[in-house]
C-alpha cells in the first residue's frame, strides 16, 4: 500500500512531493533556471563583437 | 495511535435521513435554493440514497423487485485521492485518520472533488445563506488549526467542504478531558450521524483499539467497502443487508 | 495566510532523518499532524435543556443545546424509552421550525369584508374569545362553540375537552378519523380497548405487518424502528419481518418478505390465513376456548355462527387468492409460519396505512388483529401489549351549570355516535354538517389545518365563511388560519410547556415539554390562553379553571406519576419501565386488558371474535340499514370480521388507478413541517427528487400510456384534477399510483407555498357511513401526459 | 539584385506597421465588441461565485476546462512544427515559422486564463505558489505551462531579433518616438555580424531541441490531470499520446486558418507564404489526421471490450447516448476534412459531366445530411421509431457521400480555401473532441444520478471572449512586428541563389 518509507531516501521523496512549498519551490527553480538561461544567451549574443568588418550581407546598409 | 473509524449496518440503517439533517444542524452546511438543489448542488455531507444509484432497465419487474438503500458520509479513505491531489494541501489526513478540509487554503480547483470516486466533497457555488432569522440556529462552535477554519465554520464561497467526522466535536470532547484532568477516552465522543441514528445502524470507534465495537465489527463476515475496487483504501466500513 | 507549520516540522525532523521519531512516523502514515494547533471556541454559555419533539405522534425526547440562548442542536434523550437518545430528521431540522422566517409573531385579526389583517394585543383577544363564548352561553346554546384538534397529546386534549364541557359544547373532534381511528375500532370491537395496541416487537420472531409503514410514517414510527432493528440484529436470533403492501416502501424494501396485494383486500388475506391456522391445528386452543368469545357457534336468542366456521366456509386460500391476488400456497406458507414460529405478531396500520377510511377499514382491522388472538399473542412476551398510562389526578368535578349541562348533551355536530354509530369523531364531517345548515357560531383551530389534511378539504373555506367566528392558535398562517377571523399564535414546541403520554411500548410514561428559549415572539401558549379566557368569562367557566398558569395544570396533572416537579424538568421524561403482562383471566386481565372500556358488551375479560359490542350497534339492522352503512353481509356475517370489496368512486374503465396518498418519514403529519426546508430537501430521496412531489407509477402502467420519468401528468378523479411529474416505481402495484402527503400547500409559508401537489384534494371527501372515517384509498384516478 | 529585393521586402512587409487605417480600426473594435460580453459576465462570476455556470455535482469541471485543453492543443503545433521544421532545415518554413511561434505564445495565454477562470477562488491563485505540492497533477501542469510558455516566449524573441534590428534601422521619420525607442531596447544592438549571426543560430538549433519534449510534457501532463483519478473513462493508457496528437493535429489547423487569416490581411504576403506550404504541410496534416483517427477507434474499442462495468455507460452515451450528436459530429468533420484535404489529389481538373461531381449536387447533398443529422440529434420522440430513425441514418449516409463527391472537383481548383475549410472542421472537431473526453465521464460519475451539463450563458460568452482575445493579441502583435520573418526570407532567398548561380 505504501512506499518502503523506513529508508531515508523515501522519506525524502516522501518530503518533497508532500510538502506544501516544496513542490512550488522546485517549479520556481526551473522556472527560475530557465529564465536566467534565456538572459544568458541573449547577453551572450548582443555581446558579440566581430573584428572582422565585412559583414552578413544583411541588414543592408544603404 | 487511534484511527477513528465508522461502521454502518445496512440492514439496521431505515433510509430515515436523520444522519443528513444531523450533520447540517452540526456542521452549518447551508440550504441551498430549490434551482440550485434540482440541479444537483445540494450539499449534504452524509447523504442517503437508493441503490442502484443509476436507473437501469433491467432491474427487475414487478413484483419480483428489491430496492435498497445506502448511506454514506466520507469514507476518509488511508489512502484518499483527494489529499493525494490537491495541489495546496488544503485537503489531508491528520494523525487520527481524519481526512481534513482547511477552507482558508483551498484555492477551489475541485480537482479534490474529480478524484473521490464516492463523490462525498461537495462545493460552495455560491456565498452559502440562512434566510432571516434560520441564520439564529447556526453552531457556533470555531475550530480553526494554526489560525485557518476547519470543521463547522461557516464556509466563503468557492471552496470544497466535506465530512470531517465532526472532528470539533473530538476537539471539544478532548477539551474536557483536559479540563476534568484525565485522560481522553475514544468512547467520549461519536459524530452527529452516529448519536442520532434512528436504527442505531452507526457504530463509530477507535480501530487501533482490537477491543472496540468498530475493531470487533470489522471482522463481521458482513463487513465490506464501498467501492473497494477503487484503490483509496476506504475506511468507513459497511455492514450488508441479510 | 498561515501555513501550516506541521510540514516545516516534518522537514526538519524527516530532512534530518531522525529514523524512527514521530514523524518519520509520519511520514510512513502518510498524515500531517493537525492536533498541536488545533483550537476550539464554542459559545460563552451552554446548557441542555430536556424536552419532547411534537413534530410527530411519536413524542421522542429530546435534548435541547442551547448556546448563547439559542436553541441550535437537537440530540435525541437518551433516557427516554421511545428514542433512546436518536432522533429522525424532523427532530433533527427542528430548529427550522424555531428560528422559521414566516413564524407569525403575534395575534392578529382579520375583517372578513376586506380580508385586512390588523394586529391586536393579547388582552383583546381573550376579550373577544371570551365574550363571544358569554353570548352563546347566554343564548343557551354553547354547543355552537366548536374546537377541532390534530395530534393534541398529553394533557392537553383533556384539558380543552374540560374547556368545552365547562361552556357546554361535547363538540371536540379530534383528526383521529383521518388517521389511527379505524386500528383503534379495530382493537375496541375486538379486544374491548379503545387505543392503539402496542406491539412487543423486541421479543417477537415474526412479524407480519398489513400495510403498517412501521419505519415511516406509524402512529409512533421512532419506537417501532427501535423495535425492529433490534428484532433484526440487536439480538441473537433473528426475527423476520413480512410486509403486505401493494407498494414497495422502504418498511417493505427492508423487510425478509414483500407481498405485493391488491389494494383494500387485506381483511381477506388475514381471514385466509385464519382460516389455514384453523384447518391446521395450529390456533392456541387454551386463547380461543377460554378467553375468547365466538370462536365456536353458539346459541343465545337464535343460533349463532361462529368465527370458525364463518372462516371454514368462506375463506379457504383459494378463494381468498381470487380476491387478494396472493397464491393460495403463498397464504398457506405464512400462516403456517406466523402460527409456527411464535411468539409472532400481526400488525395492523395506524397512520398512513392502507387500511384507514377502505371503506370495510374496521373489519380489516378486526379481522388482523384477530390474527393475535388466534395464536395466542394477546398480551403476551413477543405479541400485543395494551398501553398503560401514567395516573394523572382528575381534574376537580365541573361545578354544576344548567346551560353547560344541556348543551354537553346536544348531539355531536360531526354525527359521531349519531350518523356514524360507531364513530367517536369524524374531523372532516365538520365541514359538511357546516354546510348541510348546523349552526356554528364559534370554531377554534387548535393544531388542526383540515383546509388542507381532510380529503376535499378546500370545503372548509366554504364552510367557515359560514362560520361567523374562526379561532385560528397555529404558529403559521396556514391553509385554515387564513380563513380564520382571530389568529393567536401559539409558540412553538420548543418555547412552551407541555406534554405527552409515552406509547408504543406497553408500559406507562410522561415526557414533558418545557420552553428551552424564551419565545421568540408575542406568542401565548393555547393553554394559558384559554385559562385566561376563562378567568374573564367568570362564573362557573372561571371556577372550573382554577389554575394561575398551564404549567400549574400539568404539574397538578403529574403529581401522582412519582417524580417531583423539578425531577422530571431535569429528565424531561419519568416511566416506569417494564410491562407486566397480565393473567389470561386475571383480575388485572379484566381491568386493563381485555374488554375494559366496552360501552355495552360486558366487561367479562372475553377477546371477540364475534364481536358483541358491533352486534350491540349494528346487531338488530336489516339488510338495507347495513347496505346504507355500506355492509354487503347480514346477520352474523355483518358482525363477524368479513372481507368487504371496497366501493370505489369511479369506474375501472375509466379511472383505472387507484390513489394512495403517502406519509413520508421526511415531511411527515404536520402542516408546519412543510415548510422547513432541510425536510423538503430531502423529502423525495426514494425517488430521487427535491422541493417537490410526484406521482409514483408503476414502470409498465406507464409505458402503456406513454409517459416516461418526469413526465408531467394530469391525475382526475370525479373530483379533480392535479398535475405533477411522474416517477417510475417498478415495486409498485400496477393499479396502484401514490402521491406523498404534504406537499402542495397553498400556504404556511414561502418554503411549502406553491410546491408540488395536495393529493388530497381529488380524494373522495365523503365518509365512512359505520364509523365516520375520512375515506382515503377508495378513490379512482385517470392518469394522463400533461 | 538582393538590394531590390529586399527594398521590395521592406514596403511590403514593413511599410504596413506604420498604417493605421480604417480596417485594422475596425477589426479591433469588433473584436473588442466580441470579447466584452465575456468579461463583463466573468465579472459577474467572480462576485456571485461559479454557481452562475451550470457545473454541478458530480459534473464539476465544464466548458472552461474543455477550452483549456483546447487551447494548449492549439498552441502545441506553433512552435514544436516550426522547430521539428528547423531542425529538419526544411527551407519552405521560412515565411510561417513567426506566426506558428506566435500562436504557440498567444494560444498558453488564453489558456492559463482559462485555468484561473474556473478556479473557485482566483484570489487564492498565489497559494500554489506558496504551497505548490509537487504530488499535485496540477503542480505538475503549472510547472509545465509556465515553462513552455517562457521557453516560446523566447524562441519567438530569438527569431524576431534580427526583424526588430532591421525595424530600428528602417523606421521611417514619421514613426512615433516611443515606438522607435520601443525597437531599440528590443534589439539589444543586435549589429548582425557574423559572430552574432552564428549564435543566433546555435541558441535557436539549441532551443528548438528542448523546446519539443517540453511541449510534449505539456499535453501529457494534461491527460495525467485525468488519468490519475478514478474516474470511468479516463483511466485509458492511451490518453497521453492522444491528447498529443489531437493537440498537432488542431495546431496545424490553426496555423492554416491564422496564415491565411494574415495573406488576406496583407496581401503582399501572397508572394511570401505560397500554395507550395499549403501543399507541404497539408500532407502533414492528413497524416495527422490519419493517427487521430487510429487513436480515437483504439480509446472507444478498448472501452467496450475490456471488463470495467462503470466504463461502458460512458462509452455508450458517446456511442448511443445524450453525446451521440458530438461524439459522431466530431468524427464527420474529420472525414470530411480528410477528404477535402486528399479527395481533389485524386481528380482530374477538366470538369465533368458526371452528375456526382457537381458542386451544386454537393451543395444541395450537404444541406440535406445537415438536415438529416440535426433531426437525428435532436432525438425527436416522432422518430423514435427504430426502422425510421435506420432508415435516416442510411439516408444520411448517402447525402454525405454524395455531398463529398459533389465538392471535390470544385476544391480541386481551390488549395487554399479546400485547406481553410479543412482546418475550420478539425478545429471544431477537436474542440468536441475535448468535450467528448470531459463530459460523459463527469456526466456518468459512480456514486452519483447520472446528470447533464448545458453551458450557461456565462460560459459560453467567456468562451467565445476568449477566442476573440486570442485574435485581438494576433492582430495587435502584427502590427508591430512583421507577420513574416524577414531574415529567414532573406535567407532562404539567399541559399536558393547561392546554389542558383
Amino acid at each position: 500500500m505504501n512506499f518502503p518509507l523506513e529508508q531515508p531516501i523515501f522519506q525524502f521523496f516522501y518530503w518533497l512531493v508532500n510538502t506544501p512549498g516544496v513542490g512550488a519551490g522546485v517549479v520556481g527553480l526551473l522556472v527560475g533556471a530557465a529564465i536566467t538561461t534565456f538572459a544568458l544567451t541573449l547577453r551572450w549574443i548582443a555581446s558579440a563583437k566581430d573584428v572582422e568588418q565585412e559583414a552578413y550581407p544583411y541588414p543592408p546598409k544603404l | 495511535m487511534t484511527d477513528w473509524c465508522m461502521v454502518i449496518d445496512l440492514e439496521k440503517c431505515v433510509a430515515c435521513q436523520g444522519c443528513s439533517i444531523a450533520c447540517r444542524m452540526e456542521n452549518n452546511t447551508p440550504v441551498v435554493s430549490p434551482e440550485e438543489a434540482k440541479n444537483g448542488r445540494a450539499i449534504r455531507w452524509n447523504d442517503v440514497f437508493p441503490l442502484p444509484v443509476h436507473i437501469a432497465p433491467d432491474q427487475g419487474e414487478y413484483p419480483n423487485v428489491k430496492t435498497h438503500y445506502s448511506t454514506r458520509p466520507c469514507m476518509h479513505c488511508k489512502n484518499a485521492p483527494c489529499v493525494k491531489v490537491c495541489p495546496v494541501q488544503a485537503t489531508y489526513i491528520d494523525e487520527e485518520g481524519i481526512v481534513r478540509q482547511n477552507y482558508d487554503r483551498c484555492i477551489g480547483c475541485r480537482f479534490c472533488t474529480m478524484a473521490c470516486p464516492y463523490g462525498v466533497r461537495y462545493f460552495n457555488w455560491f456565498e452559502p445563506q440562512w434566510e432571516e432569522t434560520l441564520a439564529e440556529y447556526r453552531n457556533p462552535d470555531q475550530l480553526s488549526v494554526n489560525g485557518s477554519l476547519e470543521g463547522p465554520a461557516v464556509r466563503p464561497v468557492g471552496v470544497v467542504e466535506k465530512c470531517t467526522y465532526c472532528v470539533h466535536r473530538l476537539e471539544k470532547a478532548k477539551a474536557r478531558a483536559k479540563a476534568e484532568g484525565r485522560d481522553f477516552r475514544a468512547d467520549e465522543y461519536v459524530p452527529a450521524c452516529v448519536q442520532t441514528c434512528t436504527g442505531k445502524a452507526r457504530f463509530f470507534g477507535d480501530l487501533d483499539d482490537p477491543n472496540s465495537t468498530v475493531s470487533q465489527l470489522s471482522k463481521s463476515l458482513r463487513a465490506t467497502h464501498l467501492l473497494e475496487d477503487s484503490g483509496a483504501h476506504p475506511k468507513t466500513l459497511y455492514l450488508a443487508e441479510g | 495566510m498561515p501555513k501550516q507549520p506541521l510540514s516545516r516540522r516534518d522537514f526538519l525532523k524527516v530532512g534530518g532523518v531522525a529514523a524512527g521519531s514521530a514523524a518519520t512516523l509520519a511520514a510512513m502514515k502518510n498524515f500531517i499532524s493537525a492536533r498541536a494547533g488545533s483550537q476550539i471556541q464554542t459559545a460563552a454559555e451552554e446548557n441542555v435543556v430536556a424536552s419532547t419533539c411534537h413534530l410527530c405522534s411519536a413524542g421522542c425526547g429530546i435534548l435541547v443545546r442551547v448556546a448563547d440562548g439559542k436553541a441550535v442542536k437537537l440530540e435525541g434523550n437518551p433516557m427516554h424509552p421511545v428514542n433512546q437518545g436518536a432522533l429522525c430528521p424532523k427532530g433533527q431540522a427542528a430548529p427550522e421550525l424555531l428560528y422559521n422566517p414566516d413564524r407569525l409573531t403575534s395575534p392578529m385579526r382579520r375583517d372578513r369584508a376586506t380580508g385586512q389583517l390588523t394586529q391586536i394585543q393579547w388582552a383583546d383577544a381573550i376579550q373577544l374569545v371570551a365574550e363571544k363564548l358569554n353570548t352563546l352561553r347566554d343564548a343557551g346554546h354553547p354547543e355552537q362553540a366548536v374546537l377541532m384538534h390534530g395530534d393534541t397529546r398529553g394533557q392537553m386534549r383533556s384539558f380543552l375537552t374540560r374547556f368545552m364541557e365547562a361552556v357546554g359544547s361535547p363538540n371536540v373532534v379530534s383528526h383521529e378519523s383521518l388517521n389511527v381511528a379505524a386500528a383503534k375500532l379495530g382493537m375496541y370491537l375486538t379486544q374491548g380497548i379503545y387505543g392503539l395496541p402496542a406491539y412487543d416487537l423486541e421479543n417477537a420472531n415474526y412479524v407480519i405487518s398489513f400495510g403498517a409503514n412501521l419505519l415511516e410514517a406509524g402512529p409512533n414510527p421512532q419506537r417501532t424502528i427501535s423495535g425492529y432493528t433490534f428484532l433484526r440484529r440487536g439480538r441473537a436470533t433473528r426475527g423476520k419481518v413480512v410486509v403486505i403492501d401493494p407498494r414497495q416502501s422502504i418498511t417493505a424494501s427492508k423487510a425478509d418478505e414483500w407481498i405485493p396485494i391488491k389494494p383494500g383486500t387485506d381483511a381477506a388475506l388475514a381471514l385466509g390465513m385464519a382460516n389455514v391456522i384453523i384447518t391446521s391445528g395450529l390456533v392456541d386452543a387454551d386463547f380461543v376456548k377460554n378467553y375468547c368469545f365466538g370462536f365456536d357457534n353458539f346459541a343465545s336468542s337464535g343460533d349463532h355462527k361462529g368465527f370458525r366456521d364463518f372462516v371454514l366456509e368462506n375463506y379457504d386460500p383459494i378463494r381468498v387468492e381470487q380476491i387478494t391476488g396472493i397464491p393460495a400456497t403463498t397464504i398457506a406458507r405464512l400462516a403456517g409460519e406466523f402460527a409456527g414460529n411464535g411468539p409472532a405478531v400481526a400488525i395492523m396500520p395506524g397512520k398512513g396505512g392502507l387500511l384507514n377510511g377502505g371503506f370495510s377499514g374496521v373489519y380489516t382491522a378486526m379481522a388482523v388483529h384477530m390474527l393475535n388472538a388466534l395464536v395466542g399473542s394477546i398480551e403476551s412476551t413477543g405479541g400485543v401489549m395494551t398501553q398503560r398510562y401514567m395516573p394523572c389526578v382528575d381534574y376537580p368535578k365541573l361545578p354544576s351549570d344548567s346551560v353547560a349541562k344541556k348543551g354537553f348533551a346536544t348531539t355531536r355536530l360531526d354525527g359521531a355516535g349519531s350518523k356514524f354509530p360507531l364513530g367517536r369523531n369524524s374531523y372532516q364531517s365538520v365541514a359538511d354538517a357546516i354546510l348541510e345548515g348546523d349552526k356554528v357560531e364559534a370554531l377554534f383551530l387548535y393544531d388542526a389545518n383540515p383546509a388542507f389534511e381532510t380529503p376535499g378539504g378546500k370545503r372548509f373555506a366554504d364552510a367557515f365563511k359560514k362560520v361567523p367566528f374562526v379561532v385560528s392558535f397555529s404558529s403559521f398562517m396556514d391553509e385554515s388560519a387564513e380563513l380564520a377571523d382571530l389568529i393567536l399564535p401559539e409558540p412553538t414546541f420548543l418555547e412552551r410547556w407541555g406534554d405527552d403520554h409515552i406509547e408504543g411500548l406497553g408500559y406507562p410514561g410522561i415526557s414533558l415539554y418545557q420552553p428551552v428559549i424564551e419565545p421568540l415572539y408575542d406568542t401565548l401558549n393555547t393553554g394559558d390562553f384559554f385559562l385566561k379566557v376563562a378567568e374573564s368569562m367568570g362564573g362557573t367557566v372561571a371556577k372550573a379553571f382554577a389554575w394561575k398558569s398551564y404549567e400549574e395544570v400539568l404539574q397538578f396533572r403529574l403529581k401522582d406519576i412519582g417524580a417531583d416537579w423539578e425531577l422530571l424538568k431535569e429528565l424531561g421524561v419519568w416511566f416506569n419501565p417494564g410491562y407486566r403482562f397480565a393473567k389470561r383471566g386475571s383480575q388485572h386481565w379484566i381491568e386493563n386488558v381485555v374488554g375494559a372500556e366496552r360501552l355495552n358488551a360486558p366487561r367479562d375479560g372475553y377477546f371477540d371474535l364475534y364481536s358483541r359490542e358491533l352486534n350491540c350497534f349494528i346487531g338488530e339492522m336489516k339488510k338495507d340499514e347495513l347496505a346504507q352503512l355500506g355492509i354487503s353481509q347480514t346477520g352474523d356475517g355483518a358482525i363477524l370480521p368479513h372481507y368487504e370489496a371496497t366501493v370505489f368512486q369511479g369506474d375501472e374503465a375509466q379511472y383505472p388507478f387507484m390513489l394512495n396518498i403517502i406519509t413520508l418519514m421526511s415531511l411527515g403529519p404536520r402542516s408546519d413541517a412543510a415548510n422547513m426546508p432541510s425536510l423538503q430537501e430531502i423529502s423525495g430521496m426514494t425517488v430521487r427528487e427535491t422541493w417537490d412531489s410526484w406521482l409514483e407509477m408503476n414502470p409498465e402502467s406507464a409505458r402503456r400510456l406513454g409517459l416516461v420519468e418526469n413526465d408531467r401528468v394530469k391525475i382526475e378523479s370525479p373530483f379533480g384534477a392535479i398535475s405533477t411529474k411522474v416517477k417510475l416505481v417498478a415495486g409498485l402495484h400496477p393499479d396502484v399510483v401514490n402521491v406523498p402527503f404534504n406537499q402542495g400547500h397553498t400556504a404556511v409559508g414561502r418554503y411549502a407555498k406553491g410546491r408540488g401537489v395536495n393529493g388530497l384534494e381529488i380524494l373522495n371527501p365523503a365518509s365512512e357511513p359505520l364509523t365516520g372515517l375520512a375515506a382515503f384509498t377508495n378513490t379512482r384516478v385517470k392518469v394522463s401526459k400533461a | 539584385m538582393q538590394q531590390t529585393l529586399t527594398l521590395h521586402d521592406r514596403d511590403e512587409l514593413l511599410t504596413p506597421l506604420y498604417q493605421f487605417d480604417r480596417k485594422f480600426w475596425t477589426t479591433i473594435a469588433a473584436l473588442v465588441l466580441v470579447i466584452a460580453p465575456g468579461i463583463l459576465l466573468y465579472i459577474r462570476q467572480l462576485v456571485l461565485g461559479l454557481g452562475v455556470t451550470d457545473l454541478n455535482r458530480p459534473v464539476f469541471w465544464g466548458a472552461y476546462l474543455v477550452n483549456f485543453i483546447f487551447l494548449i492543443g492549439v498552441s502545441m503545433a506553433g512552435t514544436v512544427i516550426s522547430a521539428t521544421l528547423l531542425l529538419l532545415k526544411v527551407n519552405w518554413r521560412r515565411p510561417i515559422t513567426r506566426i506558428a511561434e506566435s500562436l504557440t505564445v498567444f494560444g498558453l495565454m488564453t489558456a492559463g486564463l482559462q485555468i484561473i477562470m474556473d478556479m473557485g477562488r482566483p484570489d487564492r491563485l498565489v497559494f500554489t505558489l506558496l504551497y505548490g505540492r509537487l504530488q499535485a497533477p496540477l503542480m505538475w501542469d503549472i510547472a509545465s505551462l509556465t515553462l513552455y510558455l517562457l521557453t516560446a516566449i523566447f524562441a519567438l524573441y530569438l527569431q524576431l531579433l534580427p526583424d526588430i534590428a532591421l525595424l530600428r534601422d528602417t523606421a521611417p521619420a514619421t514613426a512615433p518616438e516611443w515606438r522607435k525607442k520601443l525597437y531599440t531596447i528590443l534589439s539589444l544592438n543586435w549589429r548582425g555580424n557574423k559572430e552574432q549571426w552564428t549564435r543566433l543560430e546555435k541558441a535557436m538549433l539549441v532551443v528548438s531541441i528542448f523546446i519539443i519534449p517540453i511541449g510534449i510534457s505539456l499535453h501529457t501532463v494534461t491527460s495525467w490531470l485525468f488519468s490519475t483519478t478514478v474516474q470511468p473513462g479516463w483511466k485509458s493508457t492511451i490518453l497521453g499520446p492522444y491528447f498529443v496528437v489531437g493537440a498537432i493535429y488542431s495546431g496545424i489547423g490553426l496555423l492554416f486558418i491564422a496564415t491565411t487569416f494574415a495573406r488576406y490581411y496583407n496581401k503582399h504576403l501572397k508572394e511570401y507564404i505560397t500554395e507550395k506550404f499549403y501543399e507541404n504541410l497539408g500532407w502533414f496534416f492528413i497524416v495527422m489526421s490519419g493517427v487521430w483517427f487510429y487513436f480515437t477507434l483504439n480509446e472507444t474499442l478498448v472501452a467496450t471490450t475490456e471488463q470495467e462495468t462503470l466504463e461502458f455507460p460512458v462509452v455508450a452515451a458517446k456511442l448511443f447516448g445524450e453525446f451521440a450528436p458530438a461524439f459522431w459530429g466530431m468524427n464527420l468533420l474529420m472525414i470530411a476534412a480528410t477528404w477535402i484535404l486528399v479527395a481533389p489529389k485524386f481528380v482530374s481538373d477538366k470538369p465533368s459531366r458526371n452528375l456526382f461531381l457537381q458542386t451544386t449536387t454537393g451543395l444541395a447533398a450537404t444541406a440535406i445530411s445537415v438536415v438529416i443529422f440535426a433531426l437525428l440529434s435532436l432525438r425527436l420522440p416522432a422518430l423514435s421509431d427504430p426502422n425510421l430513425q435506420t432508415g435516416l441514418l442510411l439516408a444520411f449516409f448517402l447525402f454525405f457521400l454524395l455531398a463529398l463527391l459533389g465538392v471535390t472537383k470544385w476544391l480541386k481548383t481551390r488549395l487554399i480555401t479546400a485547406t481553410v475549410i479543412a482546418s475550420a472542421f478539425v478545429l471544431f472537431g477537436m474542440w468536441l473532441e475535448r468535450w467528448n473526453v470531459l463530459m460523459p465521464t463527469l456526466t456518468h460519475a459512480r456514486l452519483a444520478p447520472y446528470t447533464t451539463y448545458h453551458p450557461t450563458v456565462t460560459e459560453i460568452a467567456v468562451t467565445i471572449s476568449t477566442f476573440g482575445i486570442l485574435t485581438l493579441m494576433f492582430v495587435v502583435f502584427y502590427k508591430f512586428f512583421p507577420s513574416v520573418s524577414v531574415w529567414e526570407v532573406e535567407e532562404g532567398r539567399a541559399l536558393e541563389q547561392g546554389s542558383g548561380d
